[in-house]
């Protein structure tokens, strides 16, 4: 169908997520009936789809088709609310810790990445990274050559000789750091809190259906817990649907910092450090001319905080950062 | 004797045809031990044995999680999706293809359009397969029927454009209606050429559905594929290769006998490669 | 004869982009006539088939059918049997005979079940029998030799009971003995059924064997400059009577004679 | 009259064919006009004119970083990669081909494992492509041609098959050798098959490139597809599509003239859709 | 005739799978003959001219040409004209008449250019010329007329000037006026080359006005269980010395015959 998730009071919510070390909760939530249970406790019905391409899982959302998606706030400002989609972030669940990184063949200096081919998901969090690693050693992106090159296909393209220089995610990082030849140069630990994977709702649904983000909140720190006391039978359902086994998957948590207790993930979106993240990712993506034609400027689409701030336009606000359902989670109050 | 005159005996003929078969395998165990020589490691081209291991747990030992024998379950969900996604793409090219093929104004007004239709790379309107589909089985479905159906629908119309017209005109004296003669004269003569082209469509529909499953499922071979494609596991992913080329070779075979028990008097008129 | 004539052939013209085909055409054909056709390959013999079977309409002139305009397609009152692609391939011989009983008593499906088709099939025996395909009533027409698949054609026309037969060469294809046979048996079943049979042959001496009138297409007329400008029409038209024991004329010399004035004029 | 003996006029067809595709315009301007009644800035089915704007920018405005006309940048790419691809495909479905088709023992040597070969989905295989070519443009054009090679192959040996016994016999009393026969005999007859074979398998050639140039590259149309994809930019993506699927048109038309042009004998022999 | 024959078929049969299809062939051909074969359709006539050919090995017997056995492969010593296909589609008529004067001089690419080809086209002048092409010569074979690319397959045979000459019902698709012409070049080629010549053909009118020997094919025995065990084979093997002015056999009289002993032993 055509037409949009109509923003209205309803109890049928679709909500869509891809493989990823810090969203595979939402996998584990449906599979294991936590989500079921929290959602009748409200008395609605929450579907919780996988959708194996990230791309696609938030394009899919964007065009209405899901009331909420997993994504990290550089997309969410790219994609939906640069189209137009207000957008809440309902969960912060982690920052990347370490997860994302830059990679060097046989050399083991940011600097000497300067002149290279750099195999990369263009216009993603690695490009992200790229730009603020390499204004870190006072290089811009002019001094290296962006290839894009598809997730999927970055393992095999860094057994090849072509390829000298790689910015990915885990799993993949771990993967390709096993070769002997492979060395981390930089990673998002480098810019602690700026890669951020948020559970992104519909403003408008989720102000008709204030029942929705209770019930996706409620039962996320429900296995937030689970992980935290390090629940064996979730973390290794976790990790195989993954496609890893649990010794990989607790590694890939290593470097994510999760945000197990509501009050952390709080205290995080609140802090003066994210409306700086975000002026950062705005700036980026109007470099890359992402916003959309008719931006002028970085500050074309307006983002809100907590505290009522605005970075942008405060007439197009579209991407709403919001802790209500984050502190009823950890007052208790589900 | 010149080459062409000479023909192989069939137990040369076997040897020759089993050759580049054997050479590959060859090559690749060759390959494969002098990189695990540099790296015991590597992932990228793992022994013979480590494969057959492999593919043994995935088809022989219930996952973990889930208590399914995982092969199995992949085969039977891809299977499921490329018999829906082939059917569909039948109905249109035998309902399109009939009707292009025969009537001057239905072909008029649609040979065009599929001509143009065949022509657009389907992975480049996957975001509006997927709005108007949705993620379920429907898009991968037809995502299947969208790279397929329009190669067929043409070869069905062309096969009933090339039909002697004298067959036409004779039914027409017989007192045939248009719909008697779809029926009677045009369907079952299109059907031989409709298992040449669902044959020939077959490999597209394998592309199209392993793309599909690589976007959104949760289960099929070209899930599988794709989610331990992010660890390399070659060990999986050439096994799982191997298997759907042999689905492909055994369904390609299965067709042909089918046609052949069921159109005597088609290949009564001679053989192909 | 003062009757109304079976086919009453207009003035008829067939131009095709431009080249005349064929031209002044002009005939009466009584009801019951065997009017062989013969005359140089590309000549227009299959054209004027064509025509008499609505499957192309005239440029100029009108055919008519017992004083009537011709239907503007083929219906079953005239059957064809052409050379080759006469019979159904996908049909067993059996199932070739029966399918216009079908195609009568099954509108929507065309395909008769149960006792309806034993009954079809019971009812087309004697025709099986008549042409030697008894015991090949269940091969398919690539199983039979060229002689067996034009007896079945024949068979398969003439079950409709056509007032009119049109034959394009149907024996070019047959050899000699089998060629003989079926001549036999299309004069026996014409005399039967008492149709008017059009036959297009290459060979003059089955033409003149056959046929009650023998019809030679030829070009009479030529334009060195425009060889597209004039068609071939009816050079001769030779009434026989009786088909039998013809003496019959040298093809060579027939043919020879075509720049001379035309024949008669064929209101016979 | 029947429906299958009325064929329409010019106007009529013309009018009929051009149907569908009004049809699918007007259908995409209504859901578009009111996709953006509820959200002005939906990304999904930009307006028309939105999409010519882009269109436009991509051709005749240079890029702001690079200074690069886009559209042409990347067609040129693009068509490099997919003549090389082709190129090959071609050079190994003449030379696999007429020696398959031709001698006996080639055939019974390599028909299996062509056959078996091209029901392998390359998409499939990447890592070991990638190992054998890289990731350079090499890889790329491999992918054409492991795409597209071995169905070429199986229908230029299929045209060679087919050719009349009759006139291998005759060159033989004329005194050919097996060499001369392939030279003035095969190749020439095979060539417009060639054609064919080439025009058909444009389709999936056109896929694997713009699949190829999502794994890694820094232009090309399907690279442009991808890269806009990460913010929805349907409305480059849709313009690319159809500009795609021009250029597609072109090159079979251009073919087909090229053969009615090269090629007469054949052509005299009757039409097809 | 005392001389060695040109060509002496020994006991030869033929087996497809079981199928006999020729047995018991025994024939001695003297050189210069003209010897056309008759026979029902599918009894072997084609086989045996591809044994004479050598494109099909004898499975019993053996055929010997000037007491020397047949090559295993097709040779330009034997040339060979079929019903169809028989010229090559792709050349244009000249092309198809010097190719085979290619081949002799350019054996890495068959193909003249320059002088060299000038003056192949030059030597192929006359023979033009004579089978009437010389206005056609730069077209393709598919514009031509069917009597036109028979003129042409047998020229490109002759041109090659073989010791024995193959013909394949090379009349079998035309009509009766070029057929006539035909046979008339045919014949004069034949006085003029002395080339031995096998000719099958459908028509029994052409076997006996042609040839100086007609061969009838045909099956003596018959086993009704096994249809496959018995071939055909020379039923009747009548010399005629010069072709021309004989009586013409009846010929179902001919064929009524079959059932009876084999004629007289063929080592004429
Ligand atoms: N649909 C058509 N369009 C254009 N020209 C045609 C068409 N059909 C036939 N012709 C031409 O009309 C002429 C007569 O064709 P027709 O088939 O009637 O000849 P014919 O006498 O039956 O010849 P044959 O003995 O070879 O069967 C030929 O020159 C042919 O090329
Ligand atoms: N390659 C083959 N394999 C099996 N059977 C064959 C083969 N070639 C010919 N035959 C069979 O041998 C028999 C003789 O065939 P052939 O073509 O020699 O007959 P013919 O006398 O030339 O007939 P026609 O007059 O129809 O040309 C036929 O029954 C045919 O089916
Ligand atoms: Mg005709
Ligand atoms: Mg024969």
């Amino acid at each position: 169908s055509i037409s949009q998730a109509a923003a209205e009071e309803k109890t049928d919510f679709k909500v869509c997520w891809s493989i990823y070390v810090g969203w595979m909760p939402w996998g584990y939530l449906e599979d294991s009936g936590i989500m079921d249970k929290w959602a009748e406790k409200y008395g609605i019905d929450v579907e919780i789809v996988q959708i194996n391409d990230y791309v696609e899982s938030i394009n899919q959302y964007t065009a209405g088709e899901y009331d909420g998606c997993s994504m990290t706030n550089m997309d969410a400002l790219s994609i939906p609310a640069g189209g137009g989609v207000d957008t809440t972030a309902l969960i912060v669940g982690d920052y990347s810790n370490g997860n994302d990184a830059i990679i060097l063949k046989d050399k083991s200096d940011l600097a000497e990445i300067e002149g290279q081919n750099v195999n990369l998901v263009e216009l993603s969090v690695s490009h992200y990274l790229l730009a603020r690693a390499l204004e870190s050693v006072d290089l811009s992106e002019r001094d290296v050559t962006v290839v894009n090159t598809s997730d999927a296909d970055m393992i095999a393209a860094y057994a090849t000789d072509d390829v000298t220089a790689v910015v990915t995610w885990n799993p993949l990082v771990s993967e390709i750091l096993t070769q002997s030849n492979a060395n981390k140069v930089f990673d998002s630990a480098g810019i602690p809190g700026e890669i951020i994977d948020i559970m992104m709702v519909n403003t408008e649904t989720l102000a008709d259906n204030p029942a929705f983000g209770k019930a996706l909140a409620g039962a996320w720190y429900e296995v937030m817990e689970l992980m935290a006391s390090g629940d064996e039978e979730a973390l290794t359902a976790m990790a195989e649907a993954s496609g890893t086994d649990l010794a990989g998957y607790k590694s890939q948590l290593d470097s994510t910092e999760m945000f197990y207790a509501p009050a952390d993930a709080v205290a995080f979106t609140e802090s003066g450090d994210l409306p700086k993240t975000m002026q950062f990712v705005a700036e980026f993506l109007f470099d890359k001319g992402i916003l959309g034609e008719g931006a002028p400027s970085p500050e074309f689409v307006g983002v809100s905080f907590p505290d009522g701030s605005v970075y942008g336009d405060e007439a197009n606000v579209k991407l709403r950062f919001d802790t209500t359902y984050m502190t009823m989670a950890a007052d208790g109050a589900l | 004797m010149r080459l062409i005159n000479r023909k192989p005996s069939r137990i040369t003929a076997f040897a020759l045809g089993a050759a580049p078969f054997v050479a590959v395998i060859v090559a690749y165990a060759v390959a494969s031990h002098y990189r695990r020589l540099d790296n015991p490691a590597d992932k990228l081209l793992p022994s013979l044995p480590d494969m057959a291991s492999a593919f043994g747990r995935m088809a022989f030992t219930p996952d973990r999680r889930s208590g399914d024998l995982l092969l199995w379950m992949d085969t039977l969900d891809s299977l499921e999706r490329l018999a829906a996604g082939m059917g569909i793409s039948i109905l249109l090219a035998l309902s399109l293809g009939i009707l292009i093929g025969f009537i001057p104004h239905v072909r008029a007004s649609m040979a065009p359009f599929v001509a143009t239709f065949s022509l657009i790379p389907p992975i480049t309107v996957l975001p509006i397969l997927f709005i108007i589909f949705g993620l379920g089985e429907l898009s991968k479905v037809m995502l299947i029927v969208v790279g397929t159906a329009p190669v067929m629908i043409r070869s069905v119309a062309q096969a009933v454009m090339e039909l002697p017209r004298e067959l036409i005109i004779k039914a027409e004296t017989l007192g045939a209606s248009v719909w008697q003669m779809m029926m009677r004269v045009v369907l079952p003569q299109i059907l031989p050429k409709l298992i040449t082209a669902i044959r020939l469509g077959l490999v597209p529909a394998w592309i199209f559905l392993i793309s599909a499953e690589a976007i959104a499922s949760t289960s099929g071979l070209g899930y599988r594929i794709f989610l331990v494609r992010r660890y390399l596991a070659m060990d999986v992913i050439l096994p799982y290769v191997i298997w759907i080329t042999l689905l492909a070779f055994i369904l390609d075979r299965l067709l042909l006998l089918a046609s052949r028990k069921a159109f005597p008097w088609h290949h009564m008129q001679g053989e192909s490669l | 004869m003062s009757a109304q004539p079976k086919v009453s052939v207009q003035n008829v013209a067939k131009i095709y982009a431009g080249t005349v085909v064929l031209e002044r055409l002009d005939l009466d054909i009584a009801a019951g006539s065997l009017c062989t056709i013969v005359g140089a390959s590309g000549c227009g013999k299959s054209t004027f088939l064509r025509m008499l079977l609505s499957q192309e309409t005239p440029s100029r002139g009108r055919i008519l059918i017992d004083g009537e305009p011709l239907p503007t397609e083929p219906t079953p009152d005239r059957g064809i049997v052409f050379q080759r692609y006469s019979v159904f391939p996908h049909l067993t011989v059996e199932e070739n005979l029966i399918l216009s009983a079908e195609f009568d008593a099954a509108p929507f499906s065309g395909k008769l079940r149960g006792a309806a088709r034993t009954k079809a099939r019971e009812e087309i025996a004697e025709t099986l029998d008549r042409i030697g395909l008894s015991p090949a009533r269940d091969r398919y027409p690539a199983q039979l030799s060229g002689g067996m698949q034009q007896r079945l054609a024949i068979a398969q026309a003439l079950l409709k009971k056509p007032k009119i037969l049109l034959l394009d060469e149907p024996f070019g294809a047959l050899d000699p003995g089998i060629r003989a046979d079926m001549q036999e048996l299309l004069l026996e079943l014409w005399r039967e059924l008492s149709m008017t049979i059009f036959m297009v042959t290459h060979d003059i001496h089955e033409a003149f064997k056959l046929g009650t009138r023998v019809l030679v297409f030829d070009k009479i007329r030529h334009d060195p400059d425009a060889p597209d400008r004039w068609g071939a029409t009816i050079t001769y038209d030779l009434p026989l009577g009786r088909p039998g024991a013809q003496t019959i004329p040298d093809a060579k010399a027939l043919f020879a004679l075509k720049n001379t004035t035309r024949g008669d004029a064929p209101n016979a």
